[in-house]
């Protein structure tokens, strides 16, 4: 029988999203002198989303730094400021203006560490706010973090829990390597167990949030959740969802994937980055030149943003990136008649 | 010149040279401007709170000084790029609130169909090329187009707006650079009105204003009063005089203030009441208001004419925006491609 | 019996790469006076890499223009030229420099058409010289075309022949839409026929340079002219391979890549970009979601650029990228054993 | 002070203040590396011409005193940010040449084991954060070390070198803002060398100095004689020397020039022979050789056997290069990530 799983920690204590960040960042900075935040209003704006809230009064502005609007020199400092042992922490106010930053995180960031012949490491986090559903309309609302899988020295994930957004941003500033985090807009409200102390979250690994016979959901970030919302929707039609949560973009766990489509031999892949050279892509082009190909029973599906910016109009704009009426329309159509 | 009799001159202090320079339907249509962009705030605001309006937007209310003075030298043929923060350069270029409003709505009658919203807002015929969501992103589309004009050998003048948070992004740098190896037709119109969201200026540039950067490109560059029209518009005159004869680009500070916060999430912790309460004295409207009166160059009930016309074509363009139909979303990839 | 297709024209003239795109630039400067080229080092110096040779004697500093290193300015300025009434072409010197102006391409190129609600368009052209094998390293040679095939409102081309190198540029620039234009810097010295006169390759065709029957290999760039070399000594082995020539990222021509698929049954995907998140990912991903996913007989397989920044050492640098060898074995591997 | 009889000192003319600030030992030492440089950009050519080395490579020949000049004062754990050219800044900071040109010739023994080449060599123990093939890349990057040089309280300077193409980059822009703003212990060095590839610094901006551009951070700049080693070496000194105390950062302009084109595809089509000529006679080790001689600092034959030792060295360093294995292909992939 297909089960919700239990979160992995028995914590009743429940954080939003953007507060379990906040605690992440709060835990760092505490265990770690060389940790700082740094962006546009992360100080005494609390960050444009209040992600950062208090910092400022808690760990003073030598290590929550508001900074001028310079996208590419923020991220050069970053990159600056991890090579001579500091571990900064960047918020990118709107991951649309990273468009601004790639200069400096795919030439500089990550490529230093290879190019030197390994002889200096740029241990940088760069925080992300992305996704639509907000009315920003076309630049400030995309889901860019496609690009960015693309390029080896980088890692990225993509919290989709409170849980794992502290976790996986512990991770990431641990981590020798820089890494992205994107996270999502209107997740930082959601709700959910964090454990008090800190912890990791393993990058790398994806997380099966649901199990089921019948088919595989891989889904990331807010898809997550409308994916589950979508599969508590399926059972009661007899469809047993099994929901895969990626967490990772880059590395993709692919065991995972790998083992559960073996089990339901049905791949529908759900994400809110544009359809076209999306992640979903790369997860069905694994699969399909792997071994598991041969327990595919129906095409692999891909469910992402229309090929259209994102427009203002909030019917235009939903209709624009998978709701869960289109998670359920699309799993029934490969489960019951074998199409994607 | 002003309607009045030689006595009523008279007995009135002369009139500043900026004043005196803006003839009475000059004035009479900067004042009904600055009317117009205030109630078109205020009711966009009102209908933001009301829940009539989704999303989020950045008003310019105690700004409209800046907005319009600067327009005022232009012509219809003329070109600007403006700002998230643009209701103000739209309406002064002549845009039609109903349809600014329809947008602000997300309907299909709005300027952009309902695609853009209050950051994209363009007005093509009208001449203007677009606010911009992105901080600085018109800068450097000003280059091109000033290149545009002059390939072209038209007489037209390209004026972008920005912020002074702006002038910290690299591409303020890179188009002030171009347009002034060029000698484009471009007028930099710098807003600054001392914040960039929560940055304090002081605390972002080392300079204590944004002229200060214009000798990097030997660019000639002026700072006014920015909620002073008169001195505003002169300032635009002489730039965009300069740039339409071929003399190249100058840069204008206008140095202003926003009342309302930065967007729908600010709580205002980056400053002080009474620095609001300072500014809110010096509101744009309310001063040339007082002025004019003083040089009777409009009596109080003419004043409040134009105010109440405003007021009336922002309330029919409320019900035009709440009329107009949604964007049929059977639509929803139309206009991604031109063809 | 597989033949290698005649050249779509009987041109017997044969220019390089090179030269093709300097009359293609020359041929439409000569019938548009608002077509201009612009960039660093386009003009007195003829281009970094010899492109626009004497095209400033030509036309004149007017429109053939030389710049200052702005690269974000730059692209900012072909969007406000291309918005009132000019039809400039850009020259980015190294495709990698372009991410410097990702925000200008993505942010506002990509999506004015759009936003103003189709009141505006951007008929702006950028070429890009990328990839690999020039001794150059890792932040002047790589291959980012697939970012740009995940931005609704670009198109994205990528001609590996003289041939096409002419048409697709004049195509891009008759379009009213913003047009990438990858050239690769290998094959600059390339030849080939090419028509004296002006003509088109349309944006979004795939050209089949070779019939065969056992596998399909599509290929970009100057990927076509190694799974050309490799397909003839496939045929030796008597594997009869089919080639197709990708030409346009965005869009896709995918109703000439699935009647290849249908006929062969197998598919083997060749580019330069990292293989991850490559065009190859999006392909296979079309494939695996239509309805010709029932007619492959085997996994779909990638070769793609392995996940690393470009080497400098020529020997690392080779192995980076798909070689005609690796092509060879891969096709044999899918025909022979059924893996990818 | 150098040992000469009280008798030869009287009979020279007396030493300029910025030669005479120079140690014998240091003088002794940027003559050599001087040489160095030279000597291994000169084998290095060698041995491109000679199919021995691929790619392409930025000579700096010309600009050693330049390189040699500005780093003069660092010391070993001061850092450094080069260029695309930028031999010379990665020899004057103390590498091995042999380890550069073993990465030249793309070898394991290589600082980067072959995996970056010439434009990315780095020599991190010696302070050299590394070349960067991104023109202005290096300066951002800067910030984040000053920044982290404030934020561990250490009394480090970090120096970054650009060209004068460089300075049209919205990076440079950002970044001299927020060094300026925040007080960073950095010493901006920018080579200016009269081109950008083949764009003439006169077309590429508006103003005659890259100094120009430093009032619109409020940073103070300095331009020298880019070819006079002891006139960088005694801007660069009070450069660092500000930094060092918390003084924040300075500009110094070197104004330079090379010799050689901008990389192996230049065909000098955007300047003349006679300029090149010019420049060459204004050689910064032979007009430094001159003087010293002059000054009776040095002997020709104490001067011809620096330069003789530097010969040696570099040859020695090209047999290392030679010899050593390449990369094996195994391990492509190693270093990709750090662990
Ligand atoms: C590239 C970029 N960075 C950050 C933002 C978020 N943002 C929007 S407006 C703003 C402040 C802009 O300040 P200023 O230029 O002074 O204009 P103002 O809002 O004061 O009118 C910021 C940080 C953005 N839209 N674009
Ligand atoms: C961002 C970027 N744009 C363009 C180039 C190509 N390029 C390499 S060096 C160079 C000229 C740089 O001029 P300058 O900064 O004056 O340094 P110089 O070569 O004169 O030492 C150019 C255009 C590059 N490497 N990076
Ligand atoms: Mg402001
Ligand atoms: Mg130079």
């Amino acid at each position: 029988m297909p089960t919700e799983l239990a979160a992995p920690e028995v914590a009743t204590r429940e954080l939003s999203y953007a507060e379990a960040i906040r605690e992440a960042l709060a835990q760092a900075m505490e265990a770690d002198e060389r940790v700082f935040l740094f962006g546009e209003d992360v100080g005494v704006y609390g960050g444009a989303f209040g992600v950062s809230g208090d910092l400022l009064q808690r760990f003073g502005p030598e290590r929550v730094i508001d900074t001028p609007i310079s996208e590419l020199g923020l991220a050069g400092a970053a990159v600056g400021a991890a090579l001579t042992g500091m571990k900064p922490v960047l918020e990118i106010q709107f991951s649309d203006f990273v468009t601004l930053a790639m200069e400096q995180i795919v030439n500089q960031a990550a490529k230093i560490h290879f190019m030197f012949g390994g002889k200096a490491s740029v241990p940088m986090v760069v925080r992300l706010p992305g996704g639509s559903g907000t009315g920003a309309a076309g630049q400030h609302s995309q889901s860019l973090e496609a690009w960015f899988a693309h390029v080896p020295g980088l890692k990225v994930v993509q919290p989709s829990t409170p849980h794992d957004a502290k976790g996986l941003l512990l991770a990431a500033i641990d981590d020798p390597n820089p890494v992205l985090v994107f996270e999502h807009k209107l997740l930082y409200k959601t709700k959910g167990p964090v454990p008090a102390e800190p912890y990791r979250v393993p990058i790398g690994s994806a997380a099966v949030r649901r199990a089921g016979r019948d088919i595989t959901i891989v889904a990331a970030s807010i898809m997550t959740l409308r994916a589950l919302a979508a599969a508590r929707r399926l059972a009661a039609e007899g469809i047993e969802t099994e929901v895969v949560d990626l967490r990772s973009l880059r590395p993709i766990d692919f065991a995972t994937i790998a083992k559960s489509v073996r089990k339901t031999h049905r791949l529908l892949i759900v994400y809110e980055g544009v359809k076209t050279m999306g992640i979903g892509a790369e997860i069905s082009a694994m699969i399909a030149e792997s071994e598991v190909f041969e327990f595919l029973e129906t095409p692999i599906a891909r469910l992402g943003g229309a090929d259209v910016p994102i427009p203002y109009n909030p019917m235009l704009e939903k209709a624009s990136v998978p709701q869960e009426d289109d998670i359920v329309a699309a799993a029934r159509r490969l489960v019951l008649e074998g199409i994607a | 010149m002003p309607q009045m009799s030689a006595i009523d001159r008279n007995t009135a202090a002369p009139e500043r040279p900026a004043l005196a320079a803006l003839e009475q339907e000059v004035l009479r249509g900067a004042l009904m401007k600055m009317h117009l962009i205030r109630k078109f705030e205020e009711a966009a605001e009102a209908s933001y709170v009301r829940g009539l309006i989704h999303g989020t937007m950045h008003l310019s209310i105690g700004q409209e000084a800046s907005a319009v003075g600067s327009i005022l030298p232009l012509r219809i043929d003329d070109y600007i790029l403006s700002t998230h923060r643009g209701h103000g350069h739209c309406i002064a270029k002549g845009a039609d609130p109903a349809r600014m409003l329809a947008e602000f709505f997300g309907k299909e009658t709005g300027y952009c169909h309902g695609r853009g919203g209050s950051m994209h807002i363009a007005d093509i015929e009208g001449g203007n090329l677009g606010a911009n969501g992105i901080v600085a992103g018109g800068l450097p589309i000003a280059v091109g187009v000033g290149m545009s004009i002059k390939a072209q050998k038209q007489d037209r003048v390209c004026m972008v707006f920005f912020g002074d948070g702006a002038t910290n992004e690299g591409a303020f740098h890179e188009s002030l650079n171009m347009a002034s190896i060029w000698k484009l037709p471009i007028v930099f119109v710098c807003e600054n009105n001392k914040y960039a969201m929560s940055m304090d200026i002081a605390l972002s540039m080392a300079v204590r204003n944004v002229t200060d950067r214009a000798s990097a490109y030997a660019m000639p560059a002026v700072a006014v009063d920015g909620n002073d029209l008169p001195e505003v518009a002169a300032a635009a005159r002489a730039a965009v005089a300069r740039a339409r004869s071929g003399g190249g680009p100058a840069l204008v500070e206008c140095k202003t203030y926003r009342i309302r916060g930065h967007s729908k999430s600010d709580r205002n912790l980056y400053r002080t009441k009474e620095e609001i309460e300072t500014w809110r004295e010096a509101d744009p409207i309310s001063r040339l208001e007082t002025e004019v009166l003083t040089h009777q160059r409009f009596t109080r009930p003419e004043l409040a004419a134009i105010e109440k016309a405003a007021q009336q074509r922002i309330d029919e363009a409320l019900e035009f925006a709440k009329a107009s139909p949604d964007p049929d979303s059977a639509e929803l990839t139309r206009d991604v491609y031109a063809d």
